[in-house]
């Protein structure tokens, strides 16, 4: 039997396959196609102090490889999620984790605290690198002094794992990763989404509502597995890696570049029984190549 | 609905007109439990252009040969892709998704299922759920002329069949929302499905003349299980899903 | 007929159809499969004070929808591009422009000074943002300072057009535009190659020699069609956009964005003739939507 | 030589071994000038995961029947997309690409082909080239066991063969590099093509005896037409290009 947990910023996981926020819901949409407790870690949608519409439609563009979105954190709020999503997967045996987005860092600070007293909840992904939002998101995840701003303001409050979310639109992400380190976020989730954009040439116009969106899928995953390399080296806190995550092989890809877990997105969308699938990949791998453990390939390169 | 993840085997593609092709696949094991206004997400394969799944509604059901099938027009790579496939061929699907159409409408109701284009696709398994469940149906069929009216003989079976061409080649000239049956007769209760300015024009329709209308929307999609948010459409209630929330919607409660 | 012309900042190019630096050698490689005498314009290999032998094999890596590269300018020298490469193409009836890169500022200018005399060379594509070499190149290009610096250094000596190749992997590439607008650039061209990794599971190894390389063709394109709508509003000075052209249709959608000419690069590998396609798919897309002039999409969105 | 890009329409695809097939192309009009030692490259269609074409080299060109046959061993998803073309299935290639074996050996000299595994691919056609031009070939043909070693009636018209297998079931057992001919005959010249340690022994073997190699070589490429400077192999001259100074080269300019 090969050791496959991991632990991340503190929290035990019983493989290091997760599903990324956004793009798994609250975990329950997926559990016609496969048995979701069997995930290491599921990141829910992106959460914010009061409910957002979002943004008008269209809010999604196919693009080579990948798509775009701009779904602009569309939720209920985290009360709601307190109150109606929490009770429905407290009890699934897997470690939820919320994303928690906000505008303002007294937005964010007020909705980690909310989420401090879940027990179940073991702890939050900071959300400082959402590209489709107006005012804050991206903002504070591309300068080192507002990253850490909004890490120490978070921690403050926090008290369980803080994992911190990068944004890949930076000119040097392995600094940011230091900041965010430095004020103490326990863990960092590489990479949201690239800023994109797509024209619909006949009607000369932006597809988007948005005209510019987040790209993910198998399209940046040269670009993931390069910064979660960088921070690797650049960072003692463990790095959850992401970004175009398909199959095991690429999982592994990431573990190899220093990634101590991964997080599995767009795939979802393709094959809703992919981080299962992923999960066996990597026990396969590493029997087939006779490692005990998951953690004798963490950052081999 | 329990959603499933199925390989199923393409039986017969079937050449309709240039651009209108029809997919009957079945499996070994029958089919779940689908109904009317359901789709599905076509996985497309061996395609370098396509990336995501392509939703598709269910066209019909033919239980007895455990077949499903699909209508699908061609309009960009993914459709063009599952055009070229050939019996034998494995198709990827997740089924059934979305909401149906309201199923037990009252009784003796005086239904009218309008369809344009390829949004006839849904109607033809609604009008047979609903035949079979004792209700009488009309159809409304537009196109733009009698080549591109597709499945008329399907159709027939489960009702009256009106139709609109808008060369005139067929039926009356004009669009659906023009045929002199809106104003000669009157119903209780409109299906449809078709382009956004039809759908729209019915919208108005059955506001103006307090008929229930239920419209199945078209929209961009991603996941197609509702964990995206990608598929939004706007309501008096805010933004909807489409894929979880819909396709079916009352059309008052959309914002057109 | 509709006018495909356009003026690049002072230089008249026949159609907005360029071919990118690297992607396309002298041109005289791919003159058995097209008359390379009708693209717009040819952006020769990156040349440098002195031979370069680049970097070592493996150098090459696919991605999805991409590739990686890891060149690292091998070439020459400007003194070799000067005897024995000009003599050959100098009479070839497009504009060729030599990509000017270096590890100085005193390599980029003395590079530049030389070419400053090459008749039937109207101007210079100055890449500041070469991601594969050890010094210099992209560094010059990540930070408003130093991309200034070298615009200046070399707009005092360079007296033809001087284009500046911008590098996407900055926080914010508008501000770099205006950085070397100001500096006396007379266009932009973006983007240069993003930087990436890929790993090879089996081996556990990075593929590449050098780690990481620029990541290029579809897979980029809908990041580099944002930073074109981005820089195109930023500055006055033409823009050339690229990365990931495939078709007419792409190249459509960076001019709709705001690019006064396009560059074609990857895709050259993909099919030889496809400058020229792409040359006549946009005289059609005019005549098909009853367009006279190109210069009637640019930067409708 | 005149570069083309080209669609040959596919007569035949003969699986010869679970890991290898043969191509068989062809056009109406006739194939344009091509040399042993020149490779292709190949477009792979229908693959999401694949982007770049791949190289592969010019196994025989039978002017008679005007086909060009390609020898492809099954390795990754490009190779296994080719591996599932069927006849009248259109192939488009850029040919013919690189420099030659050399193929005016002085008369009489006496000629080893050496080629291990799919490394053979190549030497049928420079086989072919020799004796029509009255050179006597001696092949030299490795694998892993006998029913890996491929293609050998079709070298057995061009030569004598020899044959070694890594288990022993034809020829002699072990590596090519240890075949007995290399010891009980000399040569003036070797061609060679196969795994790089394989070729790295005959750089050496060649530099001990002083007999003079060539060896070609693999590499990965984009352009494939001296375009992109991905190709390089380092040499006693620096880096040169695979695909334009290569694929053939003399084994001592090699930094091995
Ligand atoms: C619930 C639902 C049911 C559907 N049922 C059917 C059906 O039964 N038969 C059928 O033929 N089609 C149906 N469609 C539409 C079908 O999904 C699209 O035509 C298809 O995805 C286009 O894919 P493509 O790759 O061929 O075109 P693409 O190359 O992806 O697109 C071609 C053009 O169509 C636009 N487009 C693509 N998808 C959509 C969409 N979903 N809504 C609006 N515009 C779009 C694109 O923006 C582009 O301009 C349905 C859509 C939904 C949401
Ligand atoms: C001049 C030349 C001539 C060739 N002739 C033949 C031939 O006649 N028959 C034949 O079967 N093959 C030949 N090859 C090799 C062939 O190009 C590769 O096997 C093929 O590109 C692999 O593609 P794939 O998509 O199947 O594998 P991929 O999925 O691309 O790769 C599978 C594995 O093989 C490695 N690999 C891929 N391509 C190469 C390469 N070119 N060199 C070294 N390692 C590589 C990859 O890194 C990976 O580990 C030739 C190569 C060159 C350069
Ligand atoms: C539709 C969609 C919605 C997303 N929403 C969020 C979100 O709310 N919060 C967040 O941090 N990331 C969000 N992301 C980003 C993903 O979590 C992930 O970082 C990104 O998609 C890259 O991974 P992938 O290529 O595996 O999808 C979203 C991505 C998609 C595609
Ligand atoms: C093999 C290769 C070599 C390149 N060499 C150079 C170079 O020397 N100078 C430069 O400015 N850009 C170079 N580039 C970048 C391209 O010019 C272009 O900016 C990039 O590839 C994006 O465009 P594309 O997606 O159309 O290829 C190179 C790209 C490739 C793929
Ligand atoms: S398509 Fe993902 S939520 Fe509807
Ligand atoms: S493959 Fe491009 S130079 Fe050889």
């Amino acid at each position: 039997m090969v050791k496959l947990s991991v632990n991340i910023g503190g929290v035990e996981l019983k493989n290091p396959v997760m599903t990324a926020s956004g793009t798994f819901g609250y975990g329950l949409e997926y559990s016609d196609f496969i048995d979701i407790s069997r995930i290491g870690g599921i990141i829910v949608k992106g959460t914010t102090i009061r409910e957002r519409q979002g943004n008008p439609y269209p809010r999604m563009a196919e693009t080579s490889s990948g798509m775009l979105n701009a779904v602009g954190l569309q939720n209920k709020g985290v009360d709601h999620f307190v109150s109606e999503i929490y009770p429905k997967i407290k009890d699934i045996d897997t470690n939820f984790f919320v994303n928690v987005s906000g505008s303002t860092i007294e937005d964010y600070v007020a909705t980690a605290e909310k989420l401090n007293d879940l027990e179940k909840i073991p702890g939050i992904e900071l959300n400082i690198s959402c590209p489709n939002v107006k005012e804050g998101g991206m903002a504070f995840g591309t300068s080192c002094a507002s990253a850490a701003e909004v890490t120490k303001a978070v921690r403050r409050v926090y008290h369980r794992s803080l994992m911190v979310k990068l944004s890949p639109n930076v000119s040097n992400i392995s600094d940011i990763a230091q900041a965010v380190e430095y004020e103490g976020a326990d863990s960092v989730s590489l990479i949201n989404t690239l800023l994109g954009m797509a024209v619909d040439a006949e009607k000369r116009k932006a597809i988007l509502s948005t005209v510019t969106g987040g790209l993910s899928g198998p399209a940046v995953k040269p670009v993931a597995l390069r910064m979660v390399w960088q921070v690797s080296q650049a960072v003692k806190i463990p790095v959850i890696g992401l970004g175009g995550i398909m199959s095991a092989q690429d999982a592994i890809e990431f573990i190899l570049a220093g990634a101590t877990a991964v997080q599995v997105g767009t795939a979802n969308f393709i094959d809703p029984c992919i981080s299962t699938k992923i999960i066996d990949g990597i026990e396969d791998y590493l029997v087939r190549n006779k490692f005990n453990n998951i953690s004798d390939i963490v950052g081999v390169i | 609905m329990k959603k499933f993840i199925l390989d199923l085997e393409l039986k017969e593609n079937s050449i309709l007109d240039k651009k209108h092709f029809l997919l009957k696949l079945t499996s070994p094991s029958p089919l779940p439990p689908m109904l009317p206004g359901q789709f599905v997400q076509v996985l497309v394969k061996n395609s370098q252009e396509v990336f995501l799944r392509r939703p598709v509604s269910i066209h019909y059901v033919d239980r007895e040969r455990n077949e499903l099938w699909l209508l699908i027009q061609v309009v960009g790579k993914g459709s063009q892709k599952l055009s070229e496939l050939s019996p034998g061929a494995t198709v990827n699907l997740l089924l059934p998704l979305g909401n149906t159409f309201t199923l037990d409408p009252v009784p003796q109701s005086r239904l009218i299922l309008i369809g344009g284009g390829v949004g006839i696709a849904p109607l033809l398994f609604l009008g047979a759920y609903l035949k079979n469940n004792n209700h009488q149906c009309n159809f409304l069929l537009g196109a733009r002329s009698k080549k591109d009216l597709l499945q008329l003989t399907e159709f027939e079976k489960y009702g009256t069949v009106y139709t609109t061409t808008e060369d005139g080649s067929h039926g009356e000239k004009g669009y659906v929302t023009q045929h002199s049956i809106l104003k000669s007769k009157s119903f209780d209760m409109i299906y449809a499905c078709g382009p956004t300015p039809m759908m729209k024009a019915l919208a108005e329709y059955a506001s103006e003349t307090g008929v229930y209308c239920e419209v199945s929307l078209e929209n961009t999609m991603a996941c197609g299980i509702g964990a995206c948010l990608c598929c939004v459409t706007d309501s008096l209630d805010g933004h909807l899903c489409v894929c979880t929330e819909g396709p079916v919607f009352n059309s008052k409660r959309l914002k057109w």
